[in-house]
């Protein structure tokens, strides 16, 4: 039965969009669903407009850093979530190190503006289409993205804590 | 979609807005009444407490400043293993172990011991996991006093000489 | 004593009583506002905080006089010097007790009796905004000036509603001059009797040309900051602050002369004039006048404040109409 | 005077009021206005009071939660997480905790889940009076607030007694409880129980019915249902606009089917709205709490699952027993080798939605830990709330949203 | 209200039959720290306790702070609450620069006064960076309490200054050392 839910939300999508989506189910019960970069607009798009699965409250949007994945180094996770039926579908997108641009969904969705904005800010993601990418959580005159794995946590410039202690 | 949204549970509570009345509509009675409620106060006990001179009760398990405690002998429980400060969500907590000379085995209890131990107070959020980390019930965040104000950022570096609780002869 | 001697000498008691009153009334108002919101308030300088007003009085004086850069020095300082002037004027015509009388001379417990006196009232208490609307415009900060131009707007739209309401009030007594009202209220015949509606329209007014919650807007906290004073400090600031508890002060004294019978009370009327009679008329006015002023306080701390759309609403639609309609109940009244 | 007409009238108009030779006024509302509870920035446009269109700034306090969540071990992120909403701190505990709950697969004892449930509602209804007393002060009515707030500090009272902080509680642990509830604090939510609805009642009366408050809150920062969900608001404002979308009912967790409770919803989710809602949440909240403690007090006394892998075991067997202290050292050290995964884990905060997304890959610290702030994203409406209409309503309309700086900015 | 409040103590002076001589400074010192008027910059947590301390179970009017001023004109106390991140460092800055002397800042809770458990890029650590800071009160948040206690050692310290302390050198040299014209 939850595989069907999950097959039925793939067809679904499939026959909106005419492109290939698995949905799977994990262990935590979330429909997830992975694609390529250029497949999601539309695909977020026939999730919004479909009447009968009602995903049309994106939940959250953010991005993920993983040197470790060459070529998948950054990710964005959409959530998606169906009040009607009380679902929840997990969407990502792996784009690379060189060229991390998504489209932006800020048309379908008002709410993605910020978010995507956050996303930039952390991660240097860049969103195509945002009417106004620009860092909001930290300061304009900032160069780096603080979220990525190699940007140092602590302020360089603290003078109150010993380093020595326990390897940090 | 409204239609559909209104529907998603069967526990929704509709509330009315009930339009103006008259009477509400002239003010006054509305704020007679509310001057009413305002003038009760007036001579009710006051639940102020004045604190310098009365103090506010605290509970019995109130996260207040630190104690480094002793043993029932008078020997220093803490045995500088670290997980206080490896705990410390803050990393508020520095130390330098050292190991006992024989002549000191009534100050310490373990054969380690914490040469220096500091706490920076004013990195420190109070909230008690050092206390629960410690396998020796070394530190403990005392119940009825409060870390106070100074004026000097230094004042906060509380070494042994602060943390440790008196020597108390039994 | 020459007429001049008492006169010179009363005004200046008149000055000293205001600023003294409005003293207090700022440590009334701390002290009660305290209370209604069931805490204790000033305690801690002198007994029960009483020295709580000097202390503020004393720290404003010695704190750092500022004059912006982009503001207009001149009305910079004009502004507080006006509003103060304004509001220690008006007093000038408020009868505050019964005529004194000593070995055949009669002293008048009144700075100037003049048959206009109501009409003196209004022409000072309206120039009272310009000494907001300078401060605020000179402040060059949009926050003041959205507070001056609030303030502006308030106050003249809130005294065609008090002035109509005082057509019927002379309607009644057919005299402008205070003296002659309250003269006429003896014993109980208060015109609050004759005219409650008149009297409703004028509290509110006085409310709102005092610039008190609710209609606190030119002033506003939660949304100007401080309104027309947000750029003032030191004594400038304590006068702004200090005036408005004047106009407090003559408000409640003029709503007890013109509405609640001034010095007079029933058993205090019938009294031979002397001494004993100019004080306890005295005492009863300063009664009445210290009951005023805890209403406004007591209102204050009640109500929420309006919006600015509201408040005109509030006076030209309703304020004004209702004051016409009374003064035709009162020709009506008098008529037949 | 354009201070007559509606809002609409006044929308209508703009296009031609609109003059490149006309400058609008800029106002900067912030970043340090008082009705900016915390800290945010809104530079507004305005024609004369009116406000045309509002920009908003935010990061004042941007203080790197999800960066030092990715350098610390799980539990040591539950005191980030007192700061995030903290007017309503044990909620993000408890679904932070929820969420490493969800993550290592344990099942709590039902003892656990209603003291969770008490803890959460009272945290609630705690926020809902900051919130609703503040919209007082921002209307002008101070002394409300004075009085409901004796209450909160009643509940901080009971806080303490659970955990030992008022405000920033670090309350709780994953799989439960540092330590069962004492007398005290059954004692206190009694007394909470029965003696803070006659003191709202009181605040409600202040203010519900009186024209003044009533004209400054109708009418100001409506939003429709539709564009409300499209804001990704969630929780009392999605709620004003006649949205039931509760997660309590919606997604149960924390044994909230057990509980019976009703979603209070609005008609037109303007600023009055928003304020009825939070007072009839309170109501329900507290027949929550009355539900809950019936049932914590007539159970055994289980204050944590039994999951010796995870939670710390008793001091005393640390003492005594190697295997006990050996855990508790694993534990302390962060090395609980949590299965790898991605667990999206959300609780009905007193804001909406607060959800956890936690990337596990097996490691002491989450690789990657997002919170979904329902400030952060309801807040984006600000500016299409506000337009056309005044200055105080901004205020008011700002003040009604709960917008928490901590959890703004994270 | 019992007689065991502490009131202000008066000044040492000469006192005589109908007079009472002490020093302005005295004088002034005395008024000063009884009418604090605190300007609160609440950014996070510790603003919430500060209504707590507002509110009637602690009630700081007691000590004639009352009078929240808004506007850093009219402040004579800066009470620094809650995370100050590097963009709000120069606000801060800016809100301190345009109060009118005399003037004291009271750093409340460890993210104003170290950055607390906030060591991030985006966090100062510690408003001194910036601006003086007279007292600091730990904790986080401090209790009610011991933002009190943190109010009256400022006034400790504002009851012995002397008037003319703010002309002095050495004050000018303190500003100095933070760029403050």
């Amino acid at each position: 039965m939850e595989d069907n839910k999950a097959g039925h939300i793939g067809r679904v999508l499939h026959n909106a969009t005419g492109l290939e989506c698995t949905v799977t189910q994990d262990a935590y019960g979330m429909f997830c669903l992975e694609l390529p970069v250029n497949q999601i607009y539309a695909t977020l798009l026939a999730l919004y407009r479909d009447p009968e699965l009602g995903f049309n409250f994106l939940t959250d949007l953010c991005g993920m850093h993983d040197p470790d994945l060459p070529g998948k180094e950054f990710c964005v996770v959409y959530h998606v979530q169906s009040m009607t039926r009380r679902e929840r579908l997990r969407i990502k997108a792996y784009a690379s190190q060189d060229q991390p641009e998504f489209p932006s969904v800020t048309g379908i969705y008002a709410t993605a503006n910020w978010m995507e904005r956050e996303t930039y800010d952390f991660y240097g993601i860049r969103f195509l289409g945002h009417p106004d990418l620009r860092r909001i959580l930290n300061m304009d005159e900032m160069v780096d993205f603080p979220m990525r794995k190699e940007f140092p946590l602590e302020d360089p410039l603290r003078e109150d804590k010993a380093d020595y202690q326990f390897g940090r | 979609m409204m239609q559909q949204a209104k529907t998603l549970t069967n526990r929704a509570k509709l509330m009315p807005r009930k339009p103006l009345t008259f009477s509400e509509r002239i003010y006054l009675p509305a704020i007679f009444k509310g001057m009413g409620i305002t003038l009760s106060h007036l001579f009710r006990k006051k639940a102020t407490i004045s604190y310098p001179d009365k103090v506010r009760p605290m509970s019995k398990v109130f996260r207040g400043l630190h104690v480094l405690k002793r043993d029932e002998r008078g020997a220093e429980r803490c045995t500088a293993c670290g997980l206080c400060a490896l705990a410390c969500p803050a990393e508020a907590i520095t130390m330098t172990a050292a190991e006992r000379k024989p002549h000191e085995k009534q100050l310490y209890r373990e054969e380690k011991y914490a040469a220096v131990y500091e706490i920076n107070m004013l990195r420190c959020i109070f909230c008690g996991l050092c206390e629960e980390a410690c396998p020796k019930a070394a530190i403990f965040l005392q119940n009825d006093v409060m870390a106070p104000p100074s004026f000097e950022r230094e004042d906060f570096i509380y070494g042994k000489d602060r943390l440790v609780e008196p020597f108390q002869k039994n | 004593m020459s007429e001049l001697t008492f006169k010179i000498i009363f005004i200046v008691a008149v000055f000293g009583i205001s600023l003294f009153v409005a003293m207090y009334t700022t440590y009334a108002e701390r002290k009660l506002a305290a209370f209604l919101q069931d805490r204790l308030g000033p305690n801690r300088a002198g007994p029960f905080g009483i020295l709580q007003p000097l202390a503020d009085g004393v720290k404003l004086f010695f704190k750092e006089e500022f004059i912006p850069r982009v503001s207009d020095r001149l009305l910079f300082i004009a502004g507080p010097a006006i509003f103060m002037c304004t509001a220690l004027m008006t007093s000038a015509v408020i009868p505050f007790a019964p005529d004194l009388e000593i070995n055949g001379t009669t002293y008048a417990m009144q700075a100037a009796d003049l048959n206009v006196g109501i009409l003196y009232l209004f022409g000072v208490v309206s120039l009272g905004v310009y000494g907001i609307l300078v401060g605020g415009w000179a402040s060059n900060n949009k926050f003041s000036l959205l507070g001056a131009i609030r303030a502006a707007s308030q106050n003249i739209s809130y005294e065609l509603a008090m002035g109509l309401s005082i057509v019927s009030l002379v309607m009644v007594s057919s005299s402008l001059s205070l003296r002659d009202i309250v003269d006429q209220q003896s014993g109980w015949a208060w015109n609050i009797l004759y005219q409650p509606l008149g009297f409703l329209i004028f509290i509110v007014c006085a409310f709102a040309e005092t610039n008190r919650a609710p209609f606190d807007l030119p002033e506003c906290e939660t949304e100007l900051i401080g309104g027309y004073h947000t750029e003032f400090s030191s004594m400038k600031l304590g006068l702004y602050l200090f005036a408005e508890y004047i106009h407090v002060f003559i408000s409640s004294a003029v709503l007890a002369s013109l509405y609640f019978g001034g010095y007079q009370f029933p058993f205090v009327s019938d009294l031979d004039p002397g001494p004993v009679k100019t004080l306890l008329g005295g005492l009863v006015m300063f009664a009445k006048t210290g009951f005023f002023i805890f209403l406004f306080i007591w209102i204050r701390w009640t109500l929420p404040r309006f919006r600015y759309d509201q408040l005109m609403n509030l006076g030209w639609k309703v304020l004004i109409p209702l004051a016409v309609l009374n003064v035709l109940i009162t020709a009506l009244f008098i008529l037949f | 005077m354009s201070a007559m007409k509606t809002n609409q009238e006044f929308l209508a108009e703009l296009p031609r009021l609109a003059r490149p030779e006309i400058p609008y006024t800029t106002l900067n509302l912030g970043p340090t206005h008082p009705a900016t509870h915390g800290i945010f920035q809104n530079v507004l446009q305005m024609d004369g009071e009116r406000i045309v269109h509002g920009e908003q700034t935010i990061g004042y306090i941007h203080r790197a939660f999800e960066k030092i969540a990715e350098r610390r071990p799980f539990y040591q992120i539950t005191p980030l997480t007192d700061r995030l909403n903290y007017c309503s701190a044990p909620i993000n505990n408890m679904g932070w905790h929820l969420t490493v709950e969800k993550l290592l697969g344990i099942k709590t004892p039902k003892r656990v889940d209603y003291m969770r449930v008490m803890v959460m509602e009272l945290a609630r209804i705690a926020d809902h009076i900051i919130c609703n007393s503040i919209l007082g002060v921002d209307t002008g009515a101070l002394t409300g607030f004075t009085y409901v707030y004796q209450w909160r500090e009643f509940i901080y009272e009971i806080y303490e007694e659970i955990c030992g902080a008022r405000l920033t509680t670090n309350m709780g642990r994953i799989g439960g409880f540092e330590r069962d509830f004492n007398e005290i604090v059954f004692e206190k939510t009694r007394k909470f129980l029965r003696e803070f609805p006659a003191v709202w009642q009181e605040f409600e009366d202040l203010l519900l019915r009186n024209r003044i408050f009533m004209d400054r809150t109708m009418e100001t920062g409506a939003i429709t249902a539709e564009r409300a969900l499209n804001y990704g608001m969630t929780g009392p404002n999605l709620r004003a606009c006649g949205v039931d979308y509760d997660l309590r009912v919606h997604e149960p967790y924390c044994s909230y089917e057990d509980f019976d409770f009703q979603i209070p919803i609005g008609t037109t989710g303007d600023t009055y709205d928003r304020f009825v809602i939070r007072n009839e949440e309170i109501r329900q909240s507290l027949s929550i709490v009355r539900q809950a403690l019936d049932r914590i007090e007539s159970m055994e006394n289980v204050f944590h699952a039994d999951e010796e892998h995870y939670y710390l075991p008793p001091k005393q067997e640390v003492y005594r027993n190697m295997e006990a202290l050996i855990y508790h050292f694993k534990i302390i050290m962060g090395e609980i080798d949590p299965p790898v995964g991605n667990v999206y884990h959300a609780v009905e905060g007193a804001n909406g939605e607060l959800g956890f997304y936690l990337v596990s890959d097996g490691g002491r610290t989450p690789f990657r830990l997002h919170f979904r702030r329902p400030c952060f994203i309801y807040y984006q409406a600000f500016p299409e709330m506000v337009r056309g209409q005044l200055l105080s309503d901004a205020i008011v309309v700002m003040s009604s949203l709960n917008v928490i700086a901590g959890e703004l900015d994270a | 209200m019992g007689s065991e409040i502490k009131m202000s103590n008066a000044p040492e002076g000469l006192a005589g039959q109908g007079f009472f001589a002490t020093t302005l400074d005295a004088a002034v010192g005395l008024a000063r720290k009884n009418s604090l008027w605190p300007l609160p910059f609440a950014t996070s947590c510790c603003g919430i306790e500060f209504m707590s301390t507002m509110s009637a179970h602690y009630d700081l009017a007691r000590f004639g702070s009352e009078r929240l001023s808004f506007t850093p004109r009219q402040a004579d106390l800066l009470m620094v609450m809650g995370t100050i991140a590097k963009k709000m460092g120069p606000v801060l800055r800016q809100v301190y620069e345009q109060m009118a002397e005399p003037k004291w800042v009271l750093a409340v809770g460890a993210c104003a006064s170290s950055g607390g458990i906030f060591d991030t890029y985006s966090v100062l650590q510690g408003i001194d960076r910036i601006i003086p800071v007279d007292v600091y009160v730990p904790g986080c948040p401090p209790r009610p309490e011991q933002i009190i206690e943190g109010v009256m050692r400022i006034q400790e310290l504002v009851g012995k200054e002397s008037v003319r302390r703010r002309n002095s050198e050495e004050y000018r040299k303190l500003m100095e050392s933070y760029y403050v014209k």
